[in-house]
């Protein structure tokens, strides 16, 4: 048993720092600015002017329509047509970008619920203050909004960030040999799928515990300002 | 001088301001007194559009505006100009110090260098007793200490006229009088204030005109002396306190 | 078979057989039913055990996990005897004598096995024909199933895949217009694949009493008939 | 294609129907049970009683172990291990149940840490006020706590059920026919991979729309008590 | 009578109430005033063992209890039985309706039947003019509202002592008034209550009792007239609302 480890932990784990972290990394923060831009289309009320306000409307209902997707499908599925799928429409991606595309659309929609409810429990007071002080919306939400959203919407996020390191593997079924994909084909030759499994569970467990002890470091450093009001 | 004619707020079909005509004079400060739900806090953030009023209008010295038209932006930006207003929960920005919440409007806003904001900022401070405050957060200071620092944000604008909506009635006394302390001082700069307040003794000592609101209405618009000293029955009710029967509030 | 009673399956009375069920002609799901040539000869053996099939249909890892753990009697599912694979399990006498082909597109410029040297091949993970592909020099891409690969050729992701020459000519069945062919790889290259039953290691009663039935189902003429309506010839022969 | 929808459906919905839906609810509930005892274990503060005490904190480092566990490691690797790993062990559970498990025990992990902040978003002036009245922790935690709790945990608990209904396509790498497998099989035979999967993909967004209905009911039932907060 | 003898009360090194020795007087009002953080909350906390103090001893008729031991759940509960406290935030049960506020504990706790206990409500929401409003949630009252239920709530189990921590605090006056007239009926009624409270004109008009305390000590103990007409420099200090220099206090 020991020698089937320590042949397979190198691969195993070079796959993991070839596809399963870089993957990981590269989708959820564009998963995030798809998430950040969806959740202010639907957060934001248009202005009155009609050259404004029917555009914003249309995008909105296509931002609600992406979540509701996105969300109510599986991930895998949304995998296959991005990558097998959209060749008939003539878009043709390599499996690396299709999973970049694939998974941080997945992980847009879903982020873009945690950071619109983290915007929402922003109290209007805040925006009042800002407008009373002649900031713009734009402003307001930047220097005021965003910052406190970002604190409230951490938690959430760095569990979909957790989420989505296991969920790597499936890019497997788009022909990427990512961590999980080279434990199974170790498998074919060792005959030990238990084995296996577990050693890939272990290296995601380490990943994933390393990214909840910088979770937790970067929730201590977001809520400096909120030290106070834990006394 | 503001000047309001016209007035009139509706929430669905509530009126809330019934055709208000009001002015509040330069350099002075106007106190608004009246019960709960009377209309004082639609009435002061209409001037501040915080609250669009259905029509009506604003006078503010060169600037004239009619509520029931479309608000350009330019305008809007300096009518907010001219004035600051300090809210009664202070609405300080959890996620900046003391210092940046007095000097980012000024930065980002009038475009001031750091420096002069921040020497401003610190100047503010100072005159309220904070000066040593300035690179905690918000939620590490007390009430008191909050709304100060929120009438310095505000001052921190150079605006003619300051609005105040209940600005002590979140404290407790103490702290309460630490706050009506610097208030006075500024009635006294002349400082244009508008001010809506349940304390009847600050009321008193700090107004140069009383203003009452009932119901969306204005019941009296006059002096300090006649309404405290010579009121109508209803203002006498109201400074007495009495209380309304609910049950028929219910029904 | 008197003795059929004695039969070490997992549940007595029922040969529990575990295979994918997503590999046509061999197993795959046909009007609510699991079908294929594997179905039938697993029904057909069953039979001559005095046994009831039981088909339990999962994924490639999960057969071999389920061969270990014994959640199966017996795996029937295109399984190729090779070495690795005889150190670790049993295998009854093959049913299937399986040649592997380079499918490739018209003008793909590959035109024998040895053409594949340094060209993306897809195969499917923990199959032979991914140790085989690898062995002639292609760089395998993995691909989940047999049409992903036929479509990964079709998009010109890969240049070609290593199969099954039936599943090939099933699949070309329904897509008669394709321009995608098979190239023979000789024997000389590529040995015959065996195809055979694969048990845990402690069932070398129910492998015996496989290989006796199978062999039954070969004299009485079943295997034939069985690869004649699921492949359009015998290939049950070496 | 409209041939093979009209002939694929009816299968895939019935393997939905004995599966997918069965499933998902059973594992929910035993979840949810399963995450209230596990966010009460590590909510509790045990009495100075030193025959509850120690036994009270083994058991919440227990519970610590549980969700950390099952929250970083992949839910096919708990499947696999606790259906192909156990019978080594001698425990040998027939498939449903080892998914029924497996699928309960994940969905229990984090249900446990969105009840547990519930639970701790509750103020303490509520227990206060309870005490106050002399209720014991336990009806504090029945008639008060817990109440306004589900309240809170209620959006982000639908959201882990929708992910739930989805996630039990895994349940096929157990022998189990759930309607993902099925449909993978009728691809076998018609080679349309990208059709069944939209087929599959379709009838998951249908039940998690559907429930996403449910979710808002339930949402405004509960709420009942807030909505005066709304105004 | 209550009464607390040396009790000490810490929040990490620093000492909270310092050995402090006061009495409650049966079927009267006591009222305890003083700054903000000066201790008002802790001591009124500890009589319902909200707050633990580290040492001391409370004497409550035949029950005495010493700080410093574990408390028995019977010695607790019997404590709590006799007391019931009044929040500042009313502390109202969002989950429940008014009725159910009001009849929940007396049902769980001194097993009253549902009949027994929603007639006891009812009657006690009628005596604070809010009979009507039996069937709302909480949320849908207003602050005033809500306050009196919270002393429906606490008069509904009977307590000997009801216990009221700043209960105008987050009233506004005219709501304030309508709390502050039914505690004047109550104190009438010569049920026992212990008050904190800032507003001077309430202590003065229904105390019997005045507790001053500073800093974890009590600096006065005595009559409303001593207190009030007598006070000492600190007191008369105290009462005309000195501020402290913030910048002092940081250091
Ligand atoms: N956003 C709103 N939607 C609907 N009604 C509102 C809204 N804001 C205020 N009102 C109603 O308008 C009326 C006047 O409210 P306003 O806040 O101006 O009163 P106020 O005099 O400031 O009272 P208070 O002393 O309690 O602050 C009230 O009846 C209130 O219920
Ligand atoms: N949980 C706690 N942890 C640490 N310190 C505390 C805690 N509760 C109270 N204190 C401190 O104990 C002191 C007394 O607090 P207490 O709440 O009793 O004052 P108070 O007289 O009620 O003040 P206020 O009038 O502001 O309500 C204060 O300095 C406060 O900061
Ligand atoms: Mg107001
Ligand atoms: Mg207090």
């Amino acid at each position: 048993m020991w020698h089937i480890i320590i042949t397979s932990l190198p691969e195993m784990i070079s796959a993991m720092l070839q596809y399963t972290i870089p993957l990981a990394i590269i989708s959820f923060i564009l998963g995030l600015i798809l998430a950040v831009l969806t959740a202010l289309i639907k957060f934001i009320e248009p202005s009155e002017n009609k050259l404004i306000k029917y555009p914003w409307l249309a995008l909105r209902a296509i931002a609600n329509f992406y979540v509701w997707l996105f969300r109510s499908t599986p991930l895998l599925v949304q995998l296959f047509i991005i990558f097998f799928g959209l060749p008939s429409a003539g878009i043709e991606l390599s499996p690396f970008i299709a999973a970049v595309i694939g998974f941080s659309m997945n992980t847009g929609a879903y982020a873009s619920e945690t950071i619109r409810s983290a915007l929402l429990s922003v109290p209007q007071d805040q925006w009042d203050a800002a407008f009373t002080l002649n900031f713009t919306t734009r402003q307001t939400l930047m220097k005021i909004v965003l910052p406190q959203a970002v604190r409230i919407a951490l938690p959430p996020l760095s569990n979909s960030f957790i989420g989505l390191v296991k969920d790597t593997s499936l890019a497997s079924s788009i022909t990427i040999l990512e961590m999980f994909q080279v434990s199974q084909q170790i498998t074919a030759k060792n005959y030990q799928p238990l084995l296996m499994y577990s050693l890939a569970a272990f290296l995601y467990a380490v990943v994933c515990s390393l990214l909840t002890l910088l979770q937790h470091y970067l929730e201590r450093r977001t809520s400096k300002y909120v030290k106070g009001s834990e006394a | 001088m503001i000047s309001l004619k016209n007035v009139v707020k509706k929430y669905g079909s509530k009126e809330v301001l019934k055709n208000l005509n009001v002015d509040f004079p330069d350099g002075k400060t106007t106190v608004i007194l009246g019960p709960s739900g009377s209309g004082k806090s639609t009435l002061l953030r209409s001037l501040d559009l915080l609250v669009r009023p259905e029509s009506g209008t604003l006078d503010f010295g060169d600037i004239s505006l009619d509520y029931s038209q479309p608000v350009s932006k330019k305008k809007s930006f300096d009518i907010r100009k001219k004035t600051s207003m300090v809210f009664q929960n202070w609405n300080l920005f959890p996620n900046l110090t003391v210092l940046q919440n007095i000097t980012t409007a000024p930065m980002t806003v009038l475009k001031q260098s750091k420096v002069d904001a921040e020497k401003h900022a610190k100047i503010l401070l100072g005159q309220v007793g904070l000066a040593e405050y300035a690179d905690r957060y918000p939620s590490q200071l007390s009430g008191g200490q909050q709304q100060r620092i929120s009438i310095c944000r505000a001052l921190a604008m150079n605006p003619e006229y300051i609005l105040l909506d209940e600005p002590t009635s979140a404290l407790d006394p103490e702290l309460e009088t630490q706050v009506l302390l610097i208030l006075g001082e500024l009635s006294k700069m002349n400082q244009s204030m508008i001010i809506v307040t349940h304390n009847m003794d600050f009321a008193r000592s700090v107004a140069d005109k009383i203003v009452f609101v009932e119901d969306g209405d204005i019941l009296f618009d006059g002096t300090p002396d006649d309404f405290f000293n010579h009121p109508t029955t209803r203002i006498r009710d109201f400074l007495s306190g009495i209380t309304f029967n609910d049950n028929e509030a219910l029904k | 078979s008197s003795n059929k009673n004695a039969s070490d399956t997992k549940t007595p009375g029922t040969l529990t057989i575990g295979l994918e069920g997503t590999y046509a002609p061999y197993s795959y799901r046909d009007n609510g039913k699991l079908e294929g040539f594997e179905v039938d000869y697993g029904k057909a053996v069953a039979k001559k055990l005095g046994l009831k099939a039981k088909f339990v249909p999962t994924k490639w890892d999960s057969l071999i996990a389920g061969l270990n753990s014994k959640t199966f009697d017996v795996v029937i599912n295109n399984v190729a005897e090779n070495p690795s694979r005889k150190k670790a399990y049993l295998f009854s006498t093959p049913y299937i004598y399986s040649r592997s082909v380079v499918i490739t597109k018209d003008g793909s410029g590959i035109n024998s096995v040895d053409d594949i040297k340094g060209k993306k091949i897809a195969a499917g993970t923990g199959t032979d024909n991914y140790n085989h592909a690898k062995h002639f020099g292609a760089q395998v891409v993995p691909a989940t199933d047999f049409q992903t690969a036929m479509s990964m050729i079709n998009q010109g992701r890969v240049k070609g895949a290593f199969n099954s020459k039936e599943a090939f000519l099933t699949w070309k069945k329904d897509h008669k217009n394709t321009d995608l062919k098979y190239i023979e790889i000789p024997e000389s290259k590529l040995p015959v694949s065996k195809i055979a039953p694969i048990y845990n290691k402690k069932s070398t009663k129910l492998s015996k009493q496989v290989t006796k039935a199978t062999k039954e189902l070969y004299k009485d003429g079943t295997m034939k008939k069985l690869s004649v309506k699921y492949f359009g010839e015998d290939i049950t022969k070496k």
